[in-house]
């Protein structure tokens, strides 16, 4: 039996389709991640999931029953908003009893509850105080408090952190993490920030245009990406798209890179059997800045070119450096002590086992 | 330089004040007017200044006006038709108020297809002139038997006051997000819980703009009110005019200006006591387009 | 709860819900009934009338474009045309600077503040038929403002707009603007209350004086209420029948005849109502004309907000 | 059980016999709102009420019936009309194309209306042969009233024709009096203005102007004269004159402010109000030049159609009560106007009534009893306001010349027939 399961969902508003076929299913107690650029119709679903909106064709299971056309009350689940959306008018207290008290659940359970909740968040000291007397990450909170005191069988997240400080947010993204350990929930969770769907999710979708591109854990996605977009949404800085050519040599497929201070060739070690087709021709090699750093510290499959370095910047526990290779931009994140300055060249090594070429014209990955 | 700056200051607040005290005399010469004529006795308005503090203020002709001025063959002055206003107002305001609020709440809250063009078409729809609706109005009332009486009255009333009201509450609940609706209908609560539970709360603000707002302009009525009601059930406006439209006899002006305040009485009343609020109603959203 | 509910259950639960999409419609149907009968419903039967003879009651004969070539050849209709113009355009102008400005200065942190605002308030409380006789008396050179100040020995000191058939129309607009001002007031007001602080003072830190901050950032602001009042006065202007009909019954003569009173006059003393209904035709008209892209334009603007 | 079925008897009976009564509700639609007039209604009511009817008050003031028009249209077409409203004039043929109004001929056969009434009184009343409407009073519109004081303190005569009149006035001016009352209203020109026409046109030109409409009569050189004499009055009155009702230029006379004013006889209620007596401190003649003629003003109620039953049989009982002479006499004692019913004792009226009975039946005879333009007794309101608008338009503008006025009043009559 799946938790969630989304089969063939259209959606459009007017003229503009703005969902195109959605199929996604998932298992109790994952924590699935939608992902994707604003406007990519990941809140649509979402919304469509919750109930608030209606699709204009498909159909959505939870659980074992069909959902599709029940009304959000009817569907089981809760949801936290990006703004919180806690009812002014009432206290803590009642903004999370509110559900509840909807439900008819005896009193004193309501009680139990508030408490409960209110201790697993800490915001018993909050209980009694209106929403506008909260700062940002208590809203947060409470908002989380009144989805969790309802136990329902899907939890729905839509950009719950988004509205926080930097700090703020990374605590809170460790703490959903830990909670969603104990309690053992099922989630779908939106998100445009990459690093919230690599450190929080199952599962993730990836999704652009209405279309989910790429479904799966997310080491899976991070290290096999489907296509250009999925490749280079994921990850900061993102994946490096350098245009090469596919050649034949006698250690086997690979290509040549042109940068400022000589070439260097990239052996390709993966889906040689698709890449035979591509010999002489022109391909997209994907390559992300972690796997370029500087020269000794590499081993195994790794080449070593000499570079002229562009730019430098400094992030702390590393750096990033830009290089030019086949007149692109190419990103390289070193140790800050091997740095060298701007206009010198530096020799890089470049981790080439986990490279991915994709077909310049489709952008999808060469399988 | 800080002496100048103070000094700059000093100007600045004199200037001020001056302007604003200039315009409230400009806004309170009428009422001075009113208030001081009907005060004198009938030939000191003849003889005297209009300007002019009475010289033998009386009540007289509050009395007159209030228990036995003719407005028809009887002569009890408007004590009746004040009733009758407030009969007709407090009904007609409390339902299109109602009526405005829940409007408002479905255009911003539940729009559906249309729903903007809808409100657009109502919109327009108040710029009808009156006069143009009487008679076909008149037939309609006729044909739901309700002509001629209270019920009549507050029908057409809330009819043309539901184009006004739904534009204030719209106005305001746009700025309620769309999210606190959505978690509410998440938490269980259906379409009317989330009116009564979360949006009305949050409602009074806008309630007092739109009670004012159609308390003014029923109560001052004279159209709607002397067409389409029955003679014993005629609101406080026809009896004024016909207090003070004499065609034959001598005007007692003193009694038409008291008969007029006492017309007006209930919406200063309004005005003054709920005018702070009034602008933060208006603050709170209802300007925002 | 049995197991075996599920089938009928859910399908309840769904039809429930398809009842619950169905409800905000529901709730707006009366509205939509209404607006349909009566607005667009009487303005259909309005536009009848006007192509029809109907003279004391209606009657729906079709008589062709008649009653248009009657209007337009009535000179009492042309007055009546430009004497809005002027009225409309002059009240809505002075009622916006006035309110606008009264707003501002009381925005100054004023002392008595709720006192003033309730003086500038109050005409809107009363109807216009109250504010048409009071103005009456003071604009009358005989009893008001004429005889006052030439009591107070300036003799050839003259204000006698009320009786100037050039001029009548002016004292409407004096005491329209009267009426209204103090509400555009109170929306100017709460216009500028609602603004954010920190756009005047990041202007301030740019070194704006305080009318320049006013003129270049918080009045360009204030779009929305202007479109507001705009569609308040302009509604209060084309509607004005108490007032004029109060202060000088379209007097002298015919000068300050307006829209509203003429089609009155037209539709029920002078039992014409086929002509009444043409002018009706021609003031809607002018209102769709002036106000449809206003309305469009704004409503298109709040829904990609 | 029997308690119940008994108390249930006397109900049923007791309904019985109320309807048995047939006592009826009228409801009365008019525009007497105040002084001599509410009273003179209030007399109505009372007369009514000790029949057993009762009456609904149905009071629209404003601008000599306007509003009360408006509302009785308003009425008429959402299927509920008032018993009666006032109506009068050519109107009442207009209400009677509706097909809305109940005939009266049955209690008109009963009261020997035909006998009572002149014929020229009876002919307003009817409907194709019907009685439709009730005469309450006549009115004669083309009086001057006249402030003797002043006459004498300028050592002016009081004129009889217009050329004396403009003597007199410049008498008057000069001795720092305003010659004329006035007040600026449309219907105040025109009833001013209808007596400068009758004056100089007489009787035959006023029926083929202001009754037949005749353009060759509206653009006359006799009306061009009667635009400049009219012209000529309004200098003789204040510059505050716009916008004044008519009571006040009244007062104007009776204060001694002011030598003459035109006016129908309803301003005499003014004067009785001020304790002045006629003859006396003030003085009624016929307009200049109309002496021997007469512009009539009857008012009358119209009766509605409502069905049989109680409301109609008091509806009924109201028409009788009208006729009768103890109401005629109090209420046009009360209006300053005449009985509308011949052979009426006269003792009780005063001298001004007196003339106004008198010249009523002289110039039926001789063919100089005219119907009253200003007061819609003459032509449809529709002509009626078109008149109004272009005298009014003349009189507020100085620079409009009368032989355009006379050509627009042709233009404008033809445009609103």
């Amino acid at each position: 039996m799946h938790a969630l399961k989304i089969e063939n969902v259209y959606k459009s508003f007017g003229d503009t389709e703005v969902l195109k076929g959605i199929n996604v299913a998932i298992e109790p107690g994952q924590f699935l991640i939608l992902v994707g650029p604003s406007g990519c119709g990941k809140s649509t679903l979402l919304n469509i999931i919750a109930g608030l909106e209606a699709a204009t064709s498909g159909h959505i299971y939870i659980g074992e029953r069909e959902v599709t056309n029940l009304s959000p009350k009817d569907r089981d689940i809760a949801m936290v908003f990006q703004s919180y959306a806690l009812y002014p008018n009432m206290s803590v207290r009642k903004n999370i009893s509110f559900g509840l008290e909807i439900r008819k659940v005896p009193k004193a359970e309501q009680r139990e509850t508030v408490q409960r909740v209110a201790t697993m968040l800490q915001i018993e000291d909050l209980l009694d105080r209106k929403p506008s007397q909260l700062s940002g990450g208590q809203r947060q909170r409470v908002a989380m408090g009144r989805a969790l005191a309802r136990d329902p069988s899907i939890f729905l997240f839509d950009e719950p952190l988004s509205n926080l400080d930097a700090k703020l947010r990374v605590e809170m993204r460790a703490e959903m993490k830990e909670l969603h350990q104990r309690i053992q929930s099922t989630v779908v969770y939106v998100t445009h920030d990459q690093i919230e769907a690599m450190t929080l999710g199952d599962l993730i979708a990836v999704m652009k245009d209405g279309i989910i591109q790429q479904f799966g854990p997310p080491q899976v996605i991070y290290n096999a990406p489907k296509n250009m977009f999925v490749a280079g949404f994921l990850g900061s800085p993102s994946m490096n798209f350098i245009p090469a050519v596919v050649e034949q040599t006698e250690s086997g497929l690979g290509a040549f890179l042109e940068g400022g201070a000589g070439r260097i060739f990239i052996p390709l070690v993966h889906c040689t059997q698709a890449l035979k087709a591509w010999v002489g021709k022109a391909v997209v090699l994907g390559i992300r800045p972690e796997q370029i750093t500087h020269a000794p510290e590499h081993e195994g499959r790794i080449q070593i070119g000499v570079c002229r370095i562009n730019r430098v910047e400094l992030t702390g526990p590393d750096a990033l450096v830009t290089t030019c290779l086949n007149k692109t931009d190419v990103i390289a994140r070193v140790q800050p002590s091997s740095l060298c300055q701007v206009g010198e060249t530096m020799a890089l090594g470049f981790d080439t086992s986990m490279i991915v070429a994709f077909d310049p014209a489709t952008e999808e990955a060469i399988v | 330089m800080n002496k100048a700056v103070g000094r700059q200051h000093r100007a600045g607040r004199l200037f001020i004040y001056g302007c604003l005290l200039l315009v409230a005399v400009y806004y309170l010469v009428p009422l001075f007017v009113m208030i001081m004529t009907s005060l004198k006795p009938l030939d000191e308005i003849r003889t005297g200044s209009l300007l002019g503090l009475p010289l033998n203020p009386t009540l007289e002709a509050w009395r007159v006006a209030w228990g036995s001025a003719c407005t028809g063959v009887s002569c009890e002055g408007l004590k009746g038709y004040f009733w009758n206003s407030v009969f007709m107002v407090v009904p007609a305001v409390v339902i299109s108020t109602m009526i405005g609020a829940f409007n408002g709440y479905v255009l911003t809250q539940w729009r559906f297809r249309g729903s903007d063009v809808l409100f657009g078409a109502l919109l327009l729809g108040c710029f009808i002139p009156f006069q143009v609706v009487l008679l076909p109005m008149a037939r309609t009332l006729g044909f739901l038997g309700i002509s001629g009486s209270v019920a009549g009255l507050v029908f057409v009333h809330v009819i043309y006051g539901v184009a006004f009201t739904t534009l204030f509450f719209r106005n305001f609940y746009v700025n309620i997000p769309r999210e606190l609706t959505n978690a509410a209908r998440i938490d269980g609560a259906g379409f009317w819980l989330i009116f009564f539970r979360i949006v009305l709360p949050l409602s009074p603000p806008i309630i007092v703009v739109s009670v004012i707002w159609q308390f003014t302009q029923i109560w001052n009525d004279f159209l709607f009110g002397v067409v389409y009601s029955a003679g014993n059930q005629q609101p406080i406006t026809v009896a004024l005019n016909n207090l003070v439209n004499t065609s034959t006899g001598v005007k007692q002006y003193n009694v038409d200006m008291a008969a007029a305040i006492i017309a007006a009485l209930p919406t200063l009343v309004v005005y003054v006591v709920s005018g702070k609020y009034f602008v933060r109603g208006l603050t709170a959203g209802s300007v925002k387009g | 709860m049995p197991v075996s509910h599920s089938k009928t259950f859910f399908k309840d639960l769904a039809s429930a819900a398809a009842l619950e999409r169905l409800l905000p419609k529901l709730v707006m149907a009366p509205t939509f009934v209404v607006t349909l009968v009566f607005i667009y419903g009487f303005i259909f039967w309005n536009a009848w009338l006007s192509f029809s003879s109907s003279r004391m009651l209606p009657r729906m004969d079709w008589a062709g474009f008649t009653q248009y070539v009657r209007l337009f050849s009535n000179d009492r209709w042309w007055v009546a045309a430009e004497n809005l113009a002027i009225f409309g355009g002059l009240f809505i102008v002075l009622c916006m600077a006035i309110g606008l400005f009264l707003a501002i200065l009381l925005d100054q942190q004023v002392r008595l503040e709720g006192a003033i605002r309730t003086v500038y308030l109050y005409p809107m409380a009363l109807s216009f038929i109250v504010t048409g006789t009071a103005w009456k008396w003071l604009l009358n050179p005989g009893l008001g403002i004429e005889k006052l100040v030439r009591d107070l020995g300036f003799e050839n000191f003259t204000f006698d707009w009320l009786v100037d058939p050039e001029k009548a129309i002016y004292t409407v607009v004096i005491a329209g603007v009267w009426q209204s001002s103090g509400f555009v007031m109170a929306l100017f007001l709460a216009g500028l209350r609602g603004i954010d602080d920190t756009i005047i003072k990041a202007a301030q830190v740019d070194g704006a004086s305080l009318p320049s901050i006013y003129w270049r950032i918080v009045i360009p602001s204030l779009r929305p209420v202007f479109f507001s009042a705009l569609i308040i006065l302009s509604h209060i202007a084309i509607k004005s029948f108490d007032l004029v009909m109060a202060l000088t019954g379209g007097g002298p003569g015919y000068a300050s005849d307006v829209p509203a009173t003429f089609m009155y006059a037209f539709s029920f003393t002078r039992g014409q109502i086929g002509l009444g209904a043409a002018s009706a035709m021609m003031m809607l008209a002018a209102v769709v004309a002036i106000i449809v892209p206003f309305l469009y334009s704004e409503l298109r603007r709040g829904r990609n907000e | 059980m029997r308690k119940l079925a008994s108390a249930a008897m006397v109900a049923v009976m007791s309904v019985c016999l109320i309807t048995g009564v047939k006592a009826g509700e009228v409801e009365v639609l008019h525009w007497w709102t105040s002084g001599g007039e509410a009273r003179s209604a209030a007399e109505l009511k009372r007369l009514l009420e000790a029949k057993g009817h009762t009456w609904k008050d149905f009071a629209v003031a404003g601008g000599g019936g306007e509003s009360a028009m408006t509302v009785l249209k308003s009425r008429v077409v959402s299927g509920k009309p008032p018993t009666a409203a006032q109506i009068k004039g050519p109107s009442i043929q207009e209400w009677g194309d509706e097909g809305v109004l109940a005939t009266l001929d049955e209690v008109a056969k009963q009261g020997g209306w035909d006998e009572l009434l002149p014929a020229v009184v009876a002919n307003v009343m009817k409907y194709k042969g019907s009685y439709v409407a009730v005469p309450v009073n006549v009115h004669r519109v083309n009086w001057m009233w006249v402030n003797p004081d002043i006459f004498k303190k300028a050592g002016a005569k009081i004129p009889t024709t217009w050329d004396e009149f403009i003597v007199a006035a410049e008498k008057i001016k000069a001795a720092g009096y305003i010659p004329v009352a006035h007040g600026g209203q449309a219907w105040q020109d025109s009833t001013t203005f209808e007596s400068v026409v009758l004056g100089i046109g007489g009787a035959d030109f006023y029926r083929k102007a202001f009754v037949d409409l005749e353009p060759s009569a509206l653009n006359s050189p006799t009306m061009i004269q009667a635009f400049d004499v009219l012209r000529k009055i309004k200098h003789y009155t204040d510059k505050d004159a716009p916008g004044r009702d008519w009571n006040l230029a009244t007062a104007m006379v009776i204060n001694g402010k002011a030598a003459m004013q035109f006016m129908g006889d309803w301003a005499k209620g003014e004067f009785t109000a001020a304790g002045k007596k006629p003859g006396v401190d003030y003085e009624c003649v016929a307009a200049p030049g109309t002496a021997g003629s007469f512009t009539f003003n009857i008012d009358s109620f119209v009766m509605f159609d409502v069905g049989a039953g109680s409301s109609q049989e008091a509806q009924m009982a109201l028409a009788a009560t009208i006729m009768e002479p103890e109401f005629q006499e109090v209420f046009n004692l009360n209006k300053g106007s005449i009985p509308a019913r011949l052979n009426m004792p006269r003792d009780k009226f005063d001298s001004c009534a007196h003339t106004s009975m008198d010249e009523f039946v002289a110039s039926a005879k001789t063919a100089t009893l005219v119907p009253s333009m200003a007061h819609g007794m003459s032509t449809f309101s529709s002509v009626q306001g078109a008149i109004y608008d272009v005298v009014t338009k003349f009189y507020n503008d100085d620079k409009m010349p009368a032989e355009k006025a006379a050509e627009t009043l042709a233009a404008a009559v033809k445009d609103a027939r």
